[in-house]
């Protein structure tokens, strides 16, 4: 069970394979990736600079993933999230999540990147043409976040 | 009682420092005691603090909402709400 | 958009980079890995061979993106599937969906699984230490489908 | 009517050949009356047919159900429910 934040890129492929290759009862890896889009409300994006807290970073992390492992039969899971300056088409974050069975992968997957989304101290600022501006955080991810109340 | 006080993003930036040490009033026991607090410092400080602007809170790296109660030696943290992954 | 029915097996960092790469504009990739347990209800399988019905596997997939593609904002998508004879850890399936935001991307991945599973004709045999066997259609996967009717 | 028959995974291995060119009687028009007739050809085909257990059908590669109709030059697959993925 790993959490990493970094500010170097990783190695989807890799990543998926050991965790897969490591559980040979699994049936299922469900895996999402995030990258910087190259337009942003209608701006082009220059640079996508990601600020995070240091020691709260992590330990909201391992609380999602110990989360989702005791609403689900996972067998194993994943969050890589990077920090600093990225670019257009950079991999922002990987949350992978493997199971016996697709049904609670999906799930478990979807649920880790809902509560990413709304409770993991990340906040991200863009350079465009028009200058430098932070990010908004979206009603939507809190929407999408309700859905997993117990 | 002493507590550390960390801030974030645009939060950081419009305070112009990341961290300081506090040594806070006895009746300061809350995040909206601390807040209101720290509204006056300033204009900064009240446009930030004055609750027309949401800013998250954390005790000890644990997201809390604005009735939590603050203990000496706490590491309080001030940010926006989040926008990672 | 790519359906590919094959024998070899499949690179997964380098599918998904691909579709990744070719769309700046998609900040969500949702991908399903299947892989070939090494036990099946509770007896170890030593291999695991599928069988497909050439010239309908291929139209049922490509009506599985195209539905997806109906219902929900893709930039795009991918299905890999694989036949023949395989063991223990191989991958069977990849499905990868790419779009500009999250949910949308969870939830056809999770569609158009369900669909494969029910819709196209794939049979699995599988060899365990007491002979060969035909895997049963799964209850489950019938009510997974139900879920997504309109 | 002449059409062409595929049997696919357990059913295929059953009746031991994957497929067959058939000339219907006028009468076998739809999915139902064809599985009806085939288990007429003896015990094998009885148990595959009968109805006591499920064999789907596709027509032209179109999963389709027992009312579907079956036209001249159709190629009319049966199978087993499908377990990819």
């Amino acid at each position: 069970m790993t959490v990493r934040i970094q500010t170097e890129d990783f190695d989807v492929g890799l990543l998926l394979n050991q965790l897969r290759l490591a559980n040979p009862g699994a049936g299922a890896l469900v895996s999402f990736v995030g990258q910087v889009r190259d337009i942003n409300d209608g701006d082009s994006i220059s640079t996508l600079t990601l600020e995070h807290y240091p020691g709260m970073t992590e330990s909201a992390l391992a609380a999602i993933k110990a989360e989702a492992s005791t609403r689900w039969d996972l067998m194993d899971s994943l969050i890589i999230h990077r920090v600093g300056t990225l670019k257009p088409l950079d991999q922002i974050v990987l949350v992978a999540v493997l199971s016996a069975h697709r049904g609670e992968a999906f799930k478990a997957c979807e649920f880790m990147m809902d509560y990413l989304k709304t409770q993991a101290p990340f906040w991200k600022k863009e350079i465009t043409p028009e200058g430098a501006r932070w990010i908004d955080a979206k009603l939507s991810d809190d929407a999408a976040l309700k859905r997993w109340n117990k | 009682m002493k507590i550390t006080v960390l801030y974030f993003a645009r939060i950081k930036e419009a305070v112009n420092y990341s961290t300081e040490e506090l040594d806070l009033p006895n009746d300061i026991l809350t995040i909206t005691a601390l807040k209101n607090w720290l509204a006056l410092r300033g204009e900064v400080w009240a446009n930030l603090f004055n609750g027309k602007q949401v800013v998250r809170a954390a005790i000890n790296h644990n997201l809390v909402d604005d009735l939590a109660k603050i203990q000496a030696n706490d590491e309080v943290a001030f940010f926006p709400p989040v926008t990672g992954g």
